[in-house]
């Protein structure tokens, strides 16, 4: 028993603190211990899973097979902490808006950083649905967080839809635990394996609720319409968290499920067809109705659904021959570029919409470039990298991606992806045509972009060197990957 | 003679050339001094005052081309000692893409040498007089820049050994004939006339390259001595072999007509002689050098050149012998409606150059060449004459001429000698030279025989014409100099011109009256067949009747002429207007058999312009392009149908995730 | 006839596809939710049955999973209610149909 | 050859070395503003000289490279390379690998020369000259790194690399419609290299390794796609860089409205990548598909050829014109490629080169005329030569060298070319030589409407060339222009080196080919 | 329980549950409609009884009837304003009843065609301590973490509905804006109100 706590300790780092804080509010008034606090948990539970892997529990699982520490675990802790770090570094200006609730904000964080945690270990249904519900709530209340008009109503329609999602999901997980007799994902794949021929109609039933499920949560197409409401009507850390941290995790848990539980060659050929049809739509959706928003944060929410369908051609290629470990790790590799470099523009939205009083439209951006040049040569290059374009991390993790792609068969939708790079590069590079070629006409009585706060630098300056570490230097990542889904495809 | 003293040749025209570029570009510097001040010298421009003056483009080129003119001299006489026979002197690797081996050399005999002379001798002629003619244009540096560079050019293209080599100083000829032409560029006329020399002439070129690529591609070599040896071995079977060289008749009959056709192009045979008349354009003595004497006989060269290509089709030789005998008729024809003095030159040109042309077709190869360099020294020495006329009058409009002979006694005395050899007035070397065409027309093509005597009478009635309306009769008054020009002040007093242009005058009469001799006896047709066998050789016979009876017809011609203009008003009271007794044939002809204007207009403007190249840009900006832009548009309206979709309703997402998730279960339980 | 599992499952479908017709349907937030919570019974209901007629194994597992559906269902319909009371107070209205300043 | 350092990284590099430099500079506000207080001359140039500074010194090490160049030895030289990224598990593996052979070295020095021919051209540029400088050596990084990969992806990775300054400073230093253009040239080369990409992963997918003179052809056999099918992926991002009919129309669009010095290096080095990359990777990886295709490659030489040419002739604005002139001029590529053989790829590697040099004068010379008259309009000028005639001869000389003119550097490329090609694509080149006589037509036409006629009082106040810089660039291109053009062995030598192992291998395959079936 | 009985006890709590869930569907009332969901769990928890889940039918009645439609109750009172009529369906009802049929189809089929392996005849027996033992054994951690749940969900929704000093300023924000504007605001030009000037000075 205490071994099983011992390997719940990134996340028992987490919930704890984040007890304490609800509390804490009560009597430490000031923002920076509040964050220094959270900040040390977050550090904390890296800290703890960087000695879970060295300390030799990889592989272990405790609480009755519910929750495993595998590397694939690992990696997406330490990836969903840091993004959590980051979300959390950048919280300065809506930690000041809302004073009398510092302590609920941080600590909604932490348990949903916690709940994600879990879901990327979870080896068990009940302990998937119990960590979804515990990050998708947090989520909500987070979402809705500024009560104001745009984030209570982005906060209603995501736990509205985000409910509807949970119950179908339910219904799925109802219908294979009813069929399988099993929550433990292990059993249900031995299950299948022996006797799941013949019921592949409630299987593919199950199986077609689960992905509606945690499509819902990755913001797949055409599950993802929740996205741009919520991304806009969030306070921008938490968007930027949202944009991410979820992704990932869905990911995660869609990786173990479908390729753990359900991998069997019976369903696999179907998964194959599936994905490559969720990435395809994903993508294009994504990726057009991007083309036409005004709003960073909204065109910024649609791009991440077609970062979505990018990360779904690497699901759809695991189905195949020899596409297993690429494409899961290709999927990790990508996750992770794409987390650095999303935060990283999502950093100098943050910034940016501080001294802009607040605004996020496009065209307010113009002559930026002049104004504040470090913060809109960022943004241009995570915009860059975004798109897919060298010397940066996600143009590794296309390659990476479609790479899988071609492995596996599916060249057509290598090209589908590649295609959608070229319709994603109109819209990213508006923003960067706004800051560095678009002029305003009082140049001059603009005001001058104010020094950000230390902790928004240093979130910046980490991002940013993620991105071009990544980016020059892939072979590390890569092979942290690949060492990551060894655990699932062995 | 060694091999350097050809090179030499070929260089020393160069050299003045870039001496020549030096002292224009000097000129264009000098106006901007005071603006890159710094980085000019100071003590480069005491320098360049002295140095880089306008003698600096004139002199050496002068110099230079003297120098030539005795090689060439020594190199001839040289060649007749060796009665002769080519030389293929050396050859050097220019540079090679894999088989494709590009050489540089030089191939002499009795042809090259004697192109050799004429080219130096005509252009040194041409440039002593241009030192007076042009004294005082803005432009003289650069003209004598551009002079330097066409010499250069037509030498290396009669010294060049391959057919490479010889299509890229063909081609350079034609550069610079389009920098001369265009010399003047401030008139809109000149510049046009420029432009429409370089095409045509490079839709004939076309050919010539279409032929050198097809030549090679079939044979794999471009050395014009093994070409010719190909063709020269005959035929067996429809298939010329020698020296592991093959190739079929019809290759070979393409790469005739290929020659043909750059040959046609580039000495102004129908249907592309319509850039001729408008190179006048260029300064006079451009048009002496490049547009009678030099340029215009490439085409001419380059049929001798490939004579026995020429001769080993059929069609390829009656094609030519056409063509030249109707254009020698139709450009006399219309010779003799042109008001203007260098037009009618221009015509003369055309006809006489087509006489060279059937000449080679019907065989007559050293008869060609004869009178290609009797023609050269006679024709230049006319346009000389009437750019001296031009030079004191300012104008060419016979119309505005009239009495000269006396104020200019010297030109009108050239010019006259000039007319009598053109018109093949016993025992002027025009006489020699196109009598022997004739007859080698009599004896194998009467119908071509019927048209060059057609046309010989034509020619003395036009020069007799153009001689009437410049020198006799009364002065009207030229032409005021235009704003902006050099000529002479004050063109009611016409004068003669200065010794510059007179002596290089008076030097080409000599030799017009005395060129003729060479052909007696046959020698100059041993030199210039060489080792190539003559197809006729020892068929040769002079025969008097056509000398007599050519003769006859040119003064016959002549003086009718002469009588019809001087007696115009007593003509006219005849009821026949014009000295065209039917004024829709005058017409007809002034309009140049409306050959031009369905060139041009036509053809150029409205066919390819209007319809085939505004047609093209239509469909690119509105089918290539409009076909993206329209994509592009599409997509953003795609993308606007987010705001349709993403209504904002919390039902559209969960309503979304029913209906993808059932799409995917039915299509997965269906298939 | 013998009452058995498919009855109970067919009567967990249509219930749970009524709740989501509800879902689907309705203006006021709090009806959403209404139509939520019938869509987790009919889940609740489906695994009770399982429970009832599954393996021995299953037997136990879904009824814990039932527990945490309804502790679940309950956490969600507070959030939500409280997340609808703040719109209110930002919109003075809770239709869906209307709250629809996030679009496009 | 081995020079014992790794000359090529530090050519690629050593511009954006000169981006540091200038990055560094101190600007505006900060702390290091005392510098710019005491610095001696104006410290607005600095850029530009660093720029110079810079890309000289990268011209020189090619020209060095050049030179040392072992010609007695076929293959790549100056290799520098080192394993980058290695998956093996995943069969994922990438090398940091540079390398020059008889095809790619004359296409580094004309890009390090033309680099600093951009750089001069600049010269006047005012504004933001910070930025545009570095961008301007992104640039020649970028590019040079395309022509020295020896690496499929670090070839993408370079090819890309060259989109983001291309697009800033299309659009920033551009004029006109240069928002549209710059997207336009971004969405373009995108669209192309996607399907290079997935193309390029194929192949890398099946041979294990991204280095191309490691694939072989049993791996290509291999692939997951049908050889065919990556071929043509491939080339549809090398037809659009190219570019060919019926993907051209962002040419016109991007040269109008780029600042001179990118029009140079678009028309003189970008369109190269895609005929190097023809010849460097379709060719050497897939003779046998390329040996298929050589009928379809004439088809679209010869139909760009007439076609660019024909509609070259409307174009009423004089950078369009020249534009679409390099849409015709770019056919010759195809055409030569299509002969499959060593003369044939000759010309077109030759064509490469100098119509980089000679639409890079041509740019030059519009872009300085376009400095003073501040119009494109062909309509808009008359007798220009009147009053800038030194900018005239260039402006001649540069046309005449266009149309093909012998002793001039076009014309050694177009006639190897022919020569080369008529055997095998007899029809294709007929139509070509049409487009000979085009060339003539329209760039005549251009230039009789331009600095020809009577003088016009309004040009009367321009300066003509009146910089050394201007006179560097111009005497430099001219000179260039003419040695190649009466001494084409320089280059041509190496060129037919770089193309003969190609040739064999098409030879070697079209003779099993013919042997087997 | 004997045959006939078991199955009316079926049929009509089935009829009960599914009368109550249309009945919400087609209410006028919300109010209403919350009392028909009341007697729908209370049919749910009736079914429960008769598949022997005593221990799930308790905490259905506890939960569900006592608890959330209490809730829900009191949310449609603290919203006296809104709209409160539930037979109006939005516009998309119709696609919405096409989905549903699909899903009812799918789900239905599966529910029928599906060979389940239902083998057991005995109903689980002790089911309060069993699902008290297997909480605390082995399902530890999904008890513990439901706990944070709960707590979070506790925490967030207080935050949420309490006002605190900042949320008057937006509110009175919003609906000043909501007066302003008829809704139709385009999102592209969302700009968050500003900071409130008692907040700590800004670093």
């Amino acid at each position: 028993m205490l071994n099983d706590v011992n390997l719940l300790g990134p996340e028992l780092v987490l919930l704890v603190v984040g007890g304490f804080l609800l509390f804490a509010d009560l009597f430490l008034k000031d923002r920076r211990i509040l964050m220094g606090l959270t900040l040390a948990a977050l550090l904390g539970s890296i800290l703890y899973s960087a000695i879970l892997l060295t300390e030799g529990h990889i592989g272990s699982q405790g609480f009755g097979g519910a929750l495993v520490v595998d590397k694939f675990a690992v990696f997406f802790q330490i990836l969903l902490a840091g993004a959590a770090m980051a979300a959390v570094l950048v919280s300065t200006e809506t930690l000041q808006r809302t004073p009398s609730r510092r302590g609920e904000y941080l600590a909604l964080i932490l348990f949903s950083t916690a709940g994600l945690q879990l879901l990327a270990g979870s080896r068990d249904l009940i302990m998937v649905f119990i960590a979804l519900e515990l990050t998708s709530i947090s989520q909500y209340i987070l979402v809705g967080f500024h009560k104001d008009r745009w984030g209570s109503e982005g906060g209603l329609k995501y736990l509205l839809t985000g409910a509807v999602a949970s119950a179908v999901l339910l219904y799925g997980m109802a219908i294979l635990l009813g069929l399988t007799g099993s929550t433990n994902l292990s059993e249900i794949a031995s299950y299948i394996a022996w006797q799941g021929a013949g019921k592949e109609e409630a299987l593919m039933l199950a199986a077609v609720f689960l992905i509606a499920g945690f499509g819902f949560k990755a913001a797949v197409a055409p599950f993802q319409m929740w996205a741009p409401d919520a991304y806009t009507g969030a306070p921008t850390p938490i968007a930027a968290y949202l944009s991410v941290a979820s992704k990932a995790a869905a990911f995660a848990i869609l990786i173990r499920i479908f390729f753990e539980a359900l991998g069997d060659d019976l369903l696999a050929e179907h998964w194959k067809t599936i994905f490559a049809a969720l990435a395809t739509l994903s993508m294009f959706v994504g990726n057009f109705f991007a083309i036409r928003q005004n709003n960073i944060k909204r065109m910024l929410a649609y791009s991440s659904v077609a970062q979505a369908g990018t990360l779904m051609i690497g699901l759809a290629a695991i189905s195949a021959d020899r596409g297993e470990l690429l494409g899961a790790s290709g999927i990790l590799f990508y996750l992770a570029g794409y987390t650095v470099t999303n935060l990283a523009a999502f950093t100098v939205i943050i910034l940016i919409a501080n001294h802009n009083g607040g605004s996020y439209d496009i065209r307010s951006y113009a002559g930026l470039g002049k104004r504040a040049p470090w913060l809109s040569f960022v943004l241009a290059f995570a915009l860059i990298s975004l798109i897919g374009l060298p010397p940066t991390a996600v143009f590794f993790g296309k390659i990476y991606l479609f790479e899988t792609a071609v492995q596996s068969g599916l060249a057509w939708l290598a090209v589908v992806g590649a295609v959608n790079t070229l319709i994603s590069a109109a819209y990213y590079l508006r923003p960067v045509k706004a800051m560095f070629i678009d002029t305003v006409e009082d140049e001059d009585t603009q005001p001058e972009v104010a020094r950000p706060s230390n902790s928004v630098l240093a979130a910046m300056g980490l991002v940013t060197a993620g991105v071009l570490v990544i980016g020059l230097h892939p072979g590390l990542l890569i092979n942290a990957a690949e060492a990551a889904v060894a655990a699932i495809f062995s | 003679m060694p091999e350097t003293i050809f090179w030499v040749i070929l260089f020393l025209p160069l050299t003045a050339f870039a001496l020549a570029g030096i002292s224009a570009l000097n000129q264009n510097l000098q106006r901007q001094i005071p603006e890159w001040d710094p980085s000019y010298p100071r003590a480069w421009k005491p320098i360049a005052d002295q140095f880089c003056g306008p003698r600096l483009a004139s002199t050496p080129l002068i110099i230079a081309l003297a120098v030539a003119f005795v090689l060439a001299v020594i190199n001839l006489i040289d060649s007749i000692g060796l009665r002769g026979l080519p030389l293929d002197i050396g050859t050097h690797l220019l540079f090679s893409a894999g088989d494709l081996k590009v050489n540089l050399g030089v191939r002499i005999d009795g042809l090259t040498s004697v192109m050799l002379v004429v080219v130096t001798g005509v252009s040194l002629l041409v440039q002593v007089y241009s030192t007076g003619y042009m004294d005082g244009d803005h432009g003289y540096r650069r003209y004598f820049a551009f002079m330097a560079l066409f010499t250069t050019s037509m030498l290396g293209l009669v010294l060049a050994d391959n057919l490479l080599m010889l299509f890229a100083f063909w081609e350079l000829v034609g550069l610079t004939s389009y920098l001369l032409i265009g010399f003047w560029f401030h008139r809109p006329a000149a510049a046009a006339a420029a432009k429409k020399a370089f095409l045509v002439t490079r839709l004939g070129d076309l050919g010539m390259l279409a032929a050198m690529i097809l030549i090679y591609s079939k044979t794999g070599t471009l050395d014009i001595a093994a070409i010719n040896a190909l063709a020269d071995s005959g035929a067996e079977a429809g298939m010329f072999a020698l020296n592991g060289l093959m190739i079929g008749q019809t290759a070979m009959t393409l790469f005739g007509l290929g020659l043909i056709a750059g040959a046609v192009g580039k000495s102004a045979q129908f249907p592309l002689h319509i850039w001729l008349p408008d190179a006048m354009e260029g300064p006079t003595p451009v048009s002496a050098l490049v547009h009678s004497a030099t340029m215009v006989a490439a085409g001419v060269y380059l049929l001798a050149r490939f004579f026995p290509v020429i001769h080993a089709s059929s069609t390829a030789s009656d094609l030519i012998a056409w063509i030249g005998a109707g254009t020698a008729l139709g450009a006399a024809i219309l010779a003799l409606v042109q008001v203007d003095i260098k037009r009618v030159l221009a015509y003369s040109t055309i006809s006489q150059l087509a006489y060279m042309m059937f000449a080679i077709g019907i065989g007559g190869y050293a008869a060609a060449v004869f009178h290609l360099m009797t023609h050269a020294f006679f024709k230049a020495m006319l346009f000389l004459g009437s750019g001296s006329v031009n030079h004191s009058t300012n104008t060419f409009d016979m119309r505005k001429m009239g009495g000269l002979r006396t104020l200019m006694p010297i030109t009108f005395i050239t010019f006259a000698v000039g007319t009598l050899s053109l018109a093949g007035i016993f025992p002027l070397s025009g006489f020699w030279s196109k009598d022997e065409i004739l007859i080698y027309a009599w004896d194998h093509n009467k119908g071509v025989f019927v048209l060059g005597l057609l046309a010989a009478g034509l020619t003395a009635a036009y020069m007799v014409r153009a001689v009437y309306m410049t020198f006799f009769g009364e002065y009207k008054g030229g032409e005021e100099v235009a704003p902006g020009e050099h000529g002479n002040e004050d063109p009611s007093h016409p004068h003669e011109s200065p010794r510059s242009m007179t002596v290089p005058l008076l030097i080409l009469m000599v030799i017009s009256v005395v060129a003729g001799f060479l052909t007696i006896g046959g020698e100059f047709q041993t030199w210039v067949y060489g080792a190539l066998p003559d197809p006729h050789a020892g068929k040769f016979h002079w025969s008097w009747g056509i000398f007599l009876g050519s003769t006859a017809l040119a003064l016959t011609a002549g003086f009718a002429a002469f009588a019809f203009i001087h007696h115009r008003d007593r003509i006219r009271s005849w009821g026949i207007g014009g000295i065209w007794p039917i004024p829709e044939a005058q017409k007809f002809a002034t309009e140049l058999f409306y050959l031009d204007s369905l060139a041009e207009n036509f053809l150029a403007r409205r066919v390819f312009y209007r319809w085939i190249a505004q047609g093209s840009a239509w469909f690119d900006e509105h089918v290539v392009d409009g076909v993206v832009n329209r994509a592009w548009r599409e997509g953003l309206t795609v993308s606007s149908a987010s705001r349709f979709v993403q209504n904002g309703w919390v039902q559209a997402g969960t309503l979304s995730i029913g209906l993808g998730g059932m799409i995917i279960w039915i299509a997965v339980v269906l298939f | 006839m013998i009452i058995g599992l498919e009855h109970y499952l067919v009567l967990g479908a249509l219930l749970f596809c009524i709740g989501f017709f509800i879902a689907l349907s309705k203006k006021n937030a709090v009806g959403v939710l209404i139509g939520v919570e019938l869509m987790l019974n009919a889940v609740n209901l489906t695994l009770v049955a399982f429970s009832r007629f599954g393996t021995a194994e299953v037997a136990l597992s879904t009824q814990v999973f039932v527990v945490f559906i309804i502790a679940v269902a309950a956490a969600e319909v507070a959030v939500g209610l409280a997340l609808a009371l703040v719109v209110y107070r930002n919109r003075q209205t809770i239709s869906v149909d209307r709250t629809t300043l996030l679009k496009g | 050859m081995d020079p014992g350092f790794p000359v090529l990284s530090l050519l690629i590099f050593l511009p954006l070395l000169g981006v540091l430099l200038i990055a560094l500079l101190p600007g505006r506000h900060t702390p290091t503003q005392w510098l710019v207080q005491n610095a001696p001359g104006n410290p607005s140039d600095y850029p530009k000289w660093i720029a110079l500074g810079i890309s000289l010194g990268a011209l020189i090490i090619a020209l060095v490279m050049f030179i040392i160049f072992d010609r007695s030895v076929s293959g790549f030289q100056f290799i520098d390379e080192f394993d980058w990224i290695s998956a093996e598990a995943v069969g994922f593996n990438v090398k940091y690998a540079f390398g020059v052979d008889g095809l790619s070295t004359p296409l580094v020095l004309l890009t390090a020369f033309l680099s600093v021919v951009a750089v001069l051209v600049s010269w006047r540029i005012d504004m933001r000259t910070k930025e545009y400088f570095a961008w301007l050596l992104v640039l020649e990084t970028s590019v040079l790194g395309v022509f020295t990969s020896l690496d499929l992806l670090f070839f993408f990775l370079f090819w890309e690399l060259e989109l983001i300054p291309m697009f800033l400073l299309i659009s920033i230093w551009g004029s006109g419609n240069r928002n549209y253009s710059a997207l336009k040239f971004v969405l373009y080369t995108v669209f192309g290299s996607a399907f290079m990409l997935v193309g390029f992963l194929a192949l890398g997918v099946a041979a294990d390794t991204f280095d191309f003179r490691e694939i072989r052809a049993d791996a290509i056999a291999a692939a997951f796609l049908p050889a065919p099918v990556i071929f043509a992926f491939i080339l549809i991002a090398f037809a659009i860089k190219l570019p060919v009919v019926p993907l051209h129309t962002w040419l016109p669009d991007a040269h109008t409205d780029a600042p001179t010095a990118v029009s140079v290096i678009l028309a003189g080095v970008l369109l190269k990548m895609g005929g190097y990359g023809i010849l460097r990777l379709l060719f050497t990886l897939m003779p046998d598909v390329g040996a298929d295709a050589d009928l379809a490659l004439a088809i679209i030489g010869a139909v760009s050829i007439v076609y660019g040419a024909i509609v070259t002739m409307r174009q009423t604005d004089l950078k369009r014109l020249i534009a679409y002139s390099s849409v015709s001029h770019m056919g010759f590529v195809l055409l030569g490629v299509s002969a499959l053989g060593v003369t044939g790829m000759s010309g077109a590697a030759m064509q490469l080169v100098t119509h980089g040099l000679i639409t890079g004068m041509l740019f030059v010379m519009v872009g300085l005329v376009y400095d003073r008259t501040h119009t494109r309009q062909i309509a808009d000028m008359r007798g220009l030569a009147h009053y800038i005639p030194l900018l005239a001869i260039g402006m001649v000389f540069a046309g005449l060298a266009g149309l093909g003119l012998p002793a001039l550097a076009g014309f050694v490329a177009e006639i190897t070319i022919f020569l080369g090609a008529f055997e095998s694509q007899t029809a294709a080149v007929s139509v070509s030589l049409l487009g000979v006589l085009l060339a003539a037509a329209y760039i005549l036409w251009a230039l009789q409407r331009t600095f020809f006629g009577p003088k016009d009082e309004k040009w009367s106040h321009l300066p003509d060339a009146n910089h050394w810089s201007e006179y560097t660039i111009i005497g430099a291109l001219m000179a260039l222009i003419v040695l190649l053009g009466v001494y084409p062995s320089i280059v041509m030598d190496l060129l037919e080196m770089g193309v003969e192992p190609i040739v064999h291998e098409i030879e070697a395959v079209v003779s099993a080919g013919a042997g087997g079936g | 329980m004997s045959d006939f009985g078991f199955h009316l006890a079926f049929w009509s709590l089935a009829a009960m549950t599914i009368g109550g869930a249309s009945m919400i569907v087609v209410s006028r009332n919300l109010i209403h409609a919350v009392i028909w969901l009341v007697l729908s769990m209370l049919g749910i928890a009736g079914l429960y009884l008769t598949l022997s889940a005593e221990f799930i039918a308790v905490v259905q009645v506890l939960i569900y009837v006592g608890a959330i439609s209490v809730l829900m109750l009191f949310a449609i009172m603290l919203t006296p304003r809104a709209e409160r009529d539930n037979s109006q369906h939005i516009k998309t009802a119709g696609p919405a009843g096409v989905v549903v049929i699909m899903v009812m189809i799918a789900t239905m089929w599966v529910a029928i065609d599906t060979d389940w392996g239902a083998v057991r005849e005995a109903a689980l027996t002790e089911q309060a301590r069993l699902i008290g033992e297997s909480l605390i054994k082995h399902y530890i951690l999904p008890f513990e973490i439901g706990a944070v749940l709960l707590t979070a969900a506790l925490v967030g929704a207080i935050a949420l509905a309490r006002q605190d000093d900042e949320d008057a300023a937006v509110h009175a924000a919003s609906l000043q804006a909501e007066l302003d504007d008829d809704g139709s605001v385009d999102p592209v030009d969302v700009v968050d109100p500003p900071l409130p000037t008692d907040g700590e000075a800004s670093t």
